[in-house]
């Protein structure tokens, strides 16, 4: 139960450090940070299912998108309350999740990796085709602007994120966490032990669907524009890259590593073509040899004097 | 009668592994399955409780068809396996092992889930270890630690696969006298064993599986006397050698 | 007429499909892995005989030689140097090698430049046999992928090796015991996945053309042409690379020509949802 | 249990940390606002692509960017002050992109902003730009729905100039090999299942009628399409007198060749893309002969800064440029300065004013933005493009007549 009051306290320090950056921090990384919110509340979707449930969802831009597109249909083609439209929005993607996990998780591994990538290029390609649903590049625009002052949006982008988290770290922290980790660890054993695993994967992809919605509609509504780079196989990769450089099955890894990545990616712009390369390869030698993370090293740091590493409870799987 | 299956049928491919079996077990019964290797006794057991579907074929459990259910609704009916292999969740405590099989307990309402955990560890001695994760166990705690978790579901019967498989002397004992108490509360055991010399003493029938049919069925007594069973275990040879084994 | 030239068409497109889709499915059967840096091989495969052929002027022959083998070559590297080290995780295996495959996406950018690169053909001009017209270059790439398939056929039924393979893909514990290395059949089994993409790779470049993000495509068709066929089904990828390819060209020219790739997806999306174990699998549970 | 604390105190100190990294190297980059003082140079930031799938455009881009602002600062620069190029990699992703105008703005305090590759980024882009009432000049992205954005908030969009052609110009830059060249009667469209070869496509039945030029067939691919028997006995069937290719991203090259080797009668004339990159072609052999294509500019004298400018590139850079990206890139810069220097002063209502009213001259004509949707004009004595045929790896320029090379080359297979 020490467990619980740490991370509100973590939630507390976070969030008084988050109202600190508009004061104290110039207008432009004002915007870095509500990128960084963005893409931190996507990693979060992604890592509730690779972290926890333990299944690979290689086409998850494509409830960013469905988030996306939906909020640009809303507002920008209907004129629907940009608010409403939110909230509209997430309900789509939830619908989503349910119509595309309900015959998809009787699937394991490879499989659904596979489908949800198809689901995702199949989606991709009808955005970039469908010019008179889509637009096509052009995108779904005129999304209604709701604050003037980028203040206002990052406080939003706050928002979205803690409650991204609090969502996240709530449904983790209960029963269903440890449900969820028992199908990571070994779906025909959590089967045996009473699991109906399809129903909880299917709890954690509706979950997991709302909150890449929650960030993809946010994400339309901050650019007033919804394109389909938001269904791109590229922001899927971030994702992985973001969960895989801050730790997988920490929630926190997600938050830090989306940080992280966001303020490296914007120091070193100037490295144009060769960022992605050096992208890649930090994530390729975090699966190798840091698979826990920075969390995980943070977490190793503290504790490699007190106890034996190995022995630390709920880590994630490595 | 606890459990009745029909005309039990499962083909992989071309290949028949179970071929029309039926039996019954009653209420509190103790049952061992045995078999010469290959003889289709863990996808019968995959069979009874839903990891397979049978090509052909019904299980009733309590009177209930169950032949579409899946395991896990299986288990929440009440009937609950282990694994020949073992099969825990190498990242999880061994409390959290029990936990889960607790909350998914349907039949029974959660007062007190940490005294419970604790009950069922202490059944099966691992109460001290309740905190570590099950990848540091030993093969012997880990059979325990798979009765434990099947226990935790509450179970009106169990079904054991191999539950002495690898194990010593002293470790067998101590397995052999949890699985005589579970008998003692009531619950049904369908055993499959490779250590013959165990169930013969535990065992009230015997059905013995071969080729995917059954071959025979009875108490211990009749089944090693019976040549046929001889036969498979041991090719053509004379019974004596057969209780030489036993 | 239009309907058998459509069906040769397809036919010749089938054969290299298959091609592409018999490595991978080796690699899934054998090592029960999903590799999604597959299509990487494919890229490198185009890129070597780019670099032989445009760069240091061999011959299409050598180059294309040179290229698959360098293409094996790196396929036990990469087996030995990152998949060993994790290869019981399955789903740290399948991030590493979506991050391998866009490393190495930039490594080919940083190395060649992103721009397209083209080949020159290697057999021009077309056979008009009564009406159907025969592209020379895309019946010399379906003779050659066909050799290297039967090859490959032959090699899994004839040979020592190939036996252990099949015992591996069939029952892996089963051939620890009979004394059988499973790791080297491993090693081997995924350098001759990547020597079957490369070498698609090198009969189909100079039809298609050349660029760092080539192999994503040729990845998602083997994928689908497995899952269709079964996985781990030598056979059933062969039977459904055909079909497919079939299916593309004709609803191409019947219904239309925008849907091929649609009609893919809806397609595999269907025979996952429908036969979760493939035309012809006959794996339980998936 | 309680070390758990420890874990949330060093994440915090990690956040922090990179916060004031962040902050810190604001401090040093923001170098104050002294604008219009003649000692500081006028920043140009460029938003384009330069990794991503579009990649290898940029730094054609940069290439072309870096010879005009070459040639101003060699004339005096600005009114006086030399020009900077601060370039941004925008991926062509939207977000990206909007994260670049936002660096360029409010941290690099740029001047003006020239770019992008895709129209979403610059539809997304010039929301920004208005926002903070800085200059941007579109170079690349094409679509209307670009100039209708600036059309219909006119006083909104005050300064923002759309210096790439419109959808109708590149099928305008095609039409007169239909009409002069072939004479055809009848045209098919082959085009890629895309938004834009659809909107082209569109686009282009509307000018062909016009022209009494009728649409026999069309075809749209996938992305992806490798085989194209279908589309080539298609054509066949519908035999038209022209086929105008929409094909313009990877599958275009194995259509080529596919039409190459199966002897289609006809000419087949290709909108922009890959088949028009002299790198795409160079391997081609044979395979590339015969194919007609659109290009906004060539080393010919269109006006008299083009052929410097050409030979210039091959000089400095030692490639042949492709005729679209660093030309619009080169013309941006060039028409931003010359407006400056036409309006006297760096006010930027000047400016948006002068660049209403003036005329400018580019590599690929002159310029004149049209009052109310600031779209380039095209057409005679305004900015026109050139057809081009390959013939042995080489572009043979085939119009406008007082620039070409020689007569279209006929194939011997033609009718």
């Amino acid at each position: 139960m020490k467990e619980k009051k740490l991370n509100l306290i973590f939630i507390l320090f976070w969030l008084i450090a988050l109202l600190l950056v508009p004061p104290l921090f110039p207008r432009y990384l004002l915007h870095v940070f509500i990128i960084a919110h963005i893409y931190a509340a996507f990693a979060l979707s992604w890592d509730l299912l690779a972290g926890y449930v333990g299944e690979l969802s290689l086409g998850h831009s494509l409830f960013f998108g469905l988030g996306a597109y939906s909020i640009g249909y809303l507002s920008g083609k209907f004129g629907v309350d940009p608010w409403l439209s939110i909230g509209i929005s997430c309900i789509v993607t939830v619908v989503w999740g349910l119509l595309i996990g309900l015959p998809c998780l009787r699937l394991r591994g490879p499989y659904l990796a596979i489908v949800t990538l198809a689901f995702q290029m199949l989606f991709f390609l009808l955005a970039n085709s469908l010019y008179n649903l889509t637009g096509g590049e052009e995108g779904i625009r005129n999304i209604e602007r709701v604050f003037n002052s980028t203040e206002s949006y990052y406080y939003l982008s706050v928002f979205l994120v803690i409650i991204a988290f609090i969502i996240c770290y709530l449904l983790v922290s209960s029963k269903y966490g440890l449900i969820f980790r028992t199908i990571r660890e070994n779906p025909e054993a959590a089967e045996a032990a009473g699991v109906n695993i399809v129903n909880y994967k299917m709890l954690g992809y509706m979950v997991s669907a709302l909150i890449a919605g929650l960030a993809g509609s946010y994400q339309a509504l901050y650019l007033k524009i919804a394109t389909p780079d938001t269904l791109s196989m590229a922001l899927t990769f971030s994702a992985i890259t973001i969960v895989a450089i801050g730790g997988k099955g920490t929630l926190v890894g997600a938050v830090l590593g989306s940080y992280v990545t966001t303020f490296i990616f914007d120091r070193f712009a100037f490295l144009k073509d060769y960022k992605m390369l050096m992208y890649s390869i930090v994530l390729v030698l975090c699966v190798l040899f840091f698979r826990n993370g920075l969390a995980g090293a943070v977490k190793r740091v503290l504790l490699w004097r007190k106890m034996g590493v190995d022995n630390m409870p709920g880590g994630g799987k490595a | 009668m606890v459990l009745e299956a029909r005309g039990l049928t499962k083909r992989f491919g071309g290949l028949v592994a179970v071929s029309d079996v039926s039996l019954t077990i009653n209420q509190g019964e103790f049952v061992g399955l045995i078999g010469p290797n290959g003889a289709g006794k863990t996808t019968l057991f995959n069979l009874l409780t839903g990891f397979h579907r049978p090509s052909a074929g019904t299980v009733v459990f309590k009177g209930e068809d169950i032949t579409g259910l899946k395991t896990s609704g299986r288990v929440h009916l009440g009937l609950a396996r282990t694994f020949q292999i073992v099969q825990p969740f190498p990242e999880l405590t061994v409390s959290e092992h029990v936990q889960v099989g607790l909350l998914t307990n349907k039949r029974k309402k959660q007062i007190n889930v940490q005294q419970e955990i604790e009950e069922i560890l202490n059944a099966v001695g691992l109460v001290e270890k309740s905190n570590d994760l099950a990848k540091h166990l030993s093969l012997g705690q880990l059979k325990r630690l798979e009765i434990a978790r099947a226990m935790a579901t509450g179970p009106s019967m169990i079904l054991l696969d191999e539950p002495f498989g690898g194990l010593g002397q002293h470790e067998i004992a101590a397995i052999q006298e949890l699985i005589t108490d579970l008998q003692h509360k009531g619950v049904t055991i369908l055993i499959i064993e490779h250590v013959l010399k165990a169930i013969m003493n535990l065992c009230q029938r015997v059905i013995v599986l071969n080729e995917g049919r059954i071959l025979a069925q009875g108490t211990p007594e009749e089944i090693i006397n019976n040549p046929e069973v001889v036969g498979a275990y041991l090719g053509k040879t004379d019974s004596g050698q057969l209780k030489k084994v036993l | 007429m239009a309907f058998i030239q459509l069906v040769i068409s397809g036919v010749l497109q089938g054969g290299l499909y298959a091609l592409i889709a018999l490595g991978l499915t080796l690699t899934l059967g054998v090592m029960r892995i999903t590799d999604l840096s597959y299509g990487v091989y494919y890229t490198l495969g185009a890129y070597f005989s780019f670099f032989f052929i445009i760069k240091l002027g061999f011959n299409f022959v050598l180059a294309g030689i040179l290229s698959v083998v360098l293409a094996f070559l790196i396929g036990l590297l990469v087996e030995r140097l990152l998949l060993r080290r994790i290869i019981s995780d399955e789903l740290s295996v399948m991030i590493l090698t979506f991050a391998f495959a866009y490393a190495l996406e930039e490594i080919i950018v940083f190395v060649w430049g992103s721009p397209f690169r083209t080949l020159p053909p290697y057999a021009i001009g077309t056979l008009n046999i009564g009406g159907i017209l025969l592209e020379k270059q895309r019946l010399v790439s379906f003779a050659v992928a066909v050799v290297l398939i039967v090859l490959v056929l032959l090699f899994l039924k004839k040979t020592r090796f190939g036996k252990a393979l099949r015992m591996v893909s069939q029952q892996q514990h089963g051939a620890y015991l009979v004394g059988i290395d499973v790791q080297l059949i491993q090693r081997l089994t995924f350098a001759v996945g990547s020597f079957l993409a490369a070498s698609a790779a090198v009969l189909l470049s100079p039809i298609y053309l050349v660029y760092p993000a080539m192999g994503w495509s040729p990845l998602l068709k083997a994928f689908g042409i497995v899952i269709l066929g079964g996985m781990g089904s030598v056979k059933g990828t062969i039977i459904a690379a055909f079909a497919l390819a079939l299916i593309e060209v004709l609803s191409s020219y019947y219904i239309n020509q925008s849907l091929s790739q649609v009609s893919f997806f809806v397609v595999l999306i269907l025979v996952i949802l429908i036969r979760p174990s493939g035309l012809f699998g006959n794996r339980e549970g998936v | 249990m309680v070390k758990r604390n420890k874990l949330f105190a060093v994440a915090m100190v990690l956040f922090l940390l990179v916060g004031t990294l962040g902050c810190s190297s604001q401090s040093q980059s923001g170098s104050g606002d002294s604008k219009d003082n003649p000692k500081q140079p006028y920043k140009i930031g460029l938003l384009i692509p330069m990794s991503g799938d579009a990649g290898d455009h940029g730094q054609i881009m940069i290439d072309g960017a870096k010879i005009a602002q070459e040639e101003i600062n060699a004339a005096g620069g600005i009114l006086g002050r030399q020009v900077e190029l601060i370039p941004f990699d925008s991926a062509a992703n939207t977000e990206k992109g909007v994260t670049g105008a936002k660096k360029l703005i409010e941290q690099d305090k740029v001047d003006a902003l020239v770019g992008t590759y895709r129209t979403g980024v610059a539809l997304a882009v010039m929301d920004v730009a208005a926002d903070a009432k800085i200059p941007f000049l579109i170079s690349m992205a094409a679509s209307d729905e670009i100039r209708n954005k600036i059309g219909k908030d006119n006083s909104y969009y005050k300064y923002v100039f759309k210096v790439a052609p419109d959808v109708a110009d590149y099928t305008a830059n095609l039409l007169p090999f239909l009409t002069d060249i072939t004479k055809a009667k009848t045209y098919y469209y082959a085009a890629e299942n895309t938004a834009w070869a659809k909107q082209l496509g569109s686009v282009m039945k509307k000018q062909a009628e016009a022209a009494g030029i009728k649409l026999v067939g069309e075809a749209y691919v996938d992305t992806s399409a490798t085989e194209f028997t279908a589309t080539i006995m298609d054509i066949k069937k519908a035999n038209p007198d022209v086929v105008v290719c929409g094909i313009i991203t990877a599958p275009g090259v194995p259509f080529a060749k596919q039409y190459y080797d199966a002897k289609v009668p006809v000419p087949m004339v290709v909108t922009s893309g890959v088949l028009t990159i002299p790198n795409t072609i160079k391997n081609m052999g044979a395979q590339s002969d015969y194919i007609s294509f659109g290009l906004f500019n060539i080393d010919k004298p269109i006006t008299d800064l083009t052929v410097p400018f050409w030979e210039k590139f091959q000089e400095k850079y030692g490639y042949r440029g492709t005729g679209f990206n660093e030309v619009k890139t080169y013309d941006s810069i060039r028409i931003l300065a010359e407006a400056i220097n036409k309006a006297g002063s760096f006010d930027k209502d000047a400016l948006a004013k002068t660049l209403e009213t003036e005329q400018f001259k580019g590599l690929a004509g002159t310029y004149k933005f049209d009052e109310t949707d600031h779209q380039a004009k095209w057409g005679e004595g305004y900015v026109n493009g050139v057809l081009a045929e390959w013939k042995d790896g080489k572009a043979q320029v085939i119009w406008p007549e007082n620039v070409r090379d020689s007569a279209l080359i006929r194939a011997p297979w033609w009718k």
